[in-house]
């Protein structure tokens, strides 16, 4: 699976994409942002308080309850401000 | 059109490229974002901004289409650069062309509001006291909602 | 700044002196207006516009200042051409800067409503049946009413 | 007395300016208009529908109401279309 970070999420976890395989039971965003938050202290901080955290799986904007498998790209970010 | 690019662009030349041989235009409208060196009274020496190869430039045609359909648009033209950028750098160009004036200025508006909080960029600000990522502000999530819901 | 002229005028060179050197802009709107070829369902071959020398600039002070007065603004200009032009000419550019993007927009749409109404120019369209002058319309005043009255 | 026509008014009457002299009895634009009237069936025209007609003295925008005196620039001519 493929993972993106971008803004604050990324300074705090320390990169802006990794590739993992995080276990089959994880089948949707919030689980795998669960599972996420304990591989370090970088990830505990940015993933911390999950009402600023907006998520894209391949590329569409979703949401925690968004499915996912295998082969998704999924990014986590803060808020974007663009313009 | 939608250009993402890390390169300047010339304002006088993108417009004219609307306009050139269209002789239904009747009204053009643009807004262009600048870098401005205060924020929260701190002087920026620059600010570099990120964003999401792919998945930018598609949600910059979303933006475009969903104005399209608001509005009886002839053409439209989203340019947004990325990078290191300095105060007085131009940022991003909103234009559009149609018959009408309304149907130009309020869609430019509206492009450059839904822009704010659904174009996949992050700012990075410089100062003297080191780097800071500039927050979403609730003002720009009430100016994209004045618009509505996106009709997808 | 106003200026009136018969000349052509490069939307790039006008809107850059706006903003160069200027680091506390955020926000540049920007509306042009150009000469349509199709009036009424006629084909028209030019337009002529007329004005008042003198009173016109007054007028165009005038309709500067009062947009001065109700939005934060760093710069306007409002440039409008007088004379002979053909379909796809540039008639009238109006742009502000302002720190804030809503003040930008706003300010030109309301300049350009103002200027329909409120600026002594007066039209004079060309086409296969012959010249026609143009006739105000109830919506350009209901556009400019919007906006409230003059505050002197 | 400088008078000048713009428009539509000034295609009827057949010329943009001309220096007049009108009797000193005239005081307002609205008498001075149907003094302007009686000179021909050009001015008849122009001046028939005083609801089209918008006033200028001495460049500033004003009404038929309005005082007028014998150095005074008067305009008459149709709703302005700008921009």
């Amino acid at each position: 699976m493929q993972l993106l970070y971008f803004g604050w999420v990324k300074t705090r976890i320390g990169k802006g994409r990794e590739s993992l395989d995080p276990p089959a039971e994880i089948a949707d965003v919030r689980t795998l942002v669960e599972w996420l938050k304990q591989r370090g202290d970088g990830y505990q901080s940015a993933l911390e308080d999950l009402t600023a955290i907006r998520v894209a799986v391949n590329q569409e904007m979703t949401d925690l309850d968004a499915p996912i498998t295998v082969g998704d790209e999924v990014a986590l970010f803060p808020p974007m401000t663009g313009g | 059109m939608i250009k993402v690019q890390e390169e300047d662009f010339d304002i006088g030349t993108e417009l004219a490229a609307m306009t050139d041989g269209n002789h239904a235009v009747g009204g053009q409208g643009c807004f262009v974002g600048l870098v401005r060196d205060m924020a929260n009274a701190e002087q920026i020496s620059a600010m570099t901004l990120e964003h999401y190869p792919g998945m930018t430039e598609k949600q910059l045609a979303s933006i475009e289409q969903e104005a399209r359909s608001r509005w009886p648009l002839q053409d439209v033209l989203i340019i947004h650069r990325y990078g290191r950028l300095e105060p007085g750098d131009r940022i991003v160009l909103v234009a559009t062309t149609s018959a009408h004036r309304d149907a130009a200025l309020e869609s430019c508006h509206f492009l450059i509001d839904w822009l704010k909080t659904k174009a996949p960029f992050w700012k990075l600000e410089t100062s003297e006291t080191g780097e800071n990522w500039v927050a979403a502000r609730d003002s720009d999530d009430d100016a994209a909602d004045r618009w509505g819901s996106d009709a997808t």
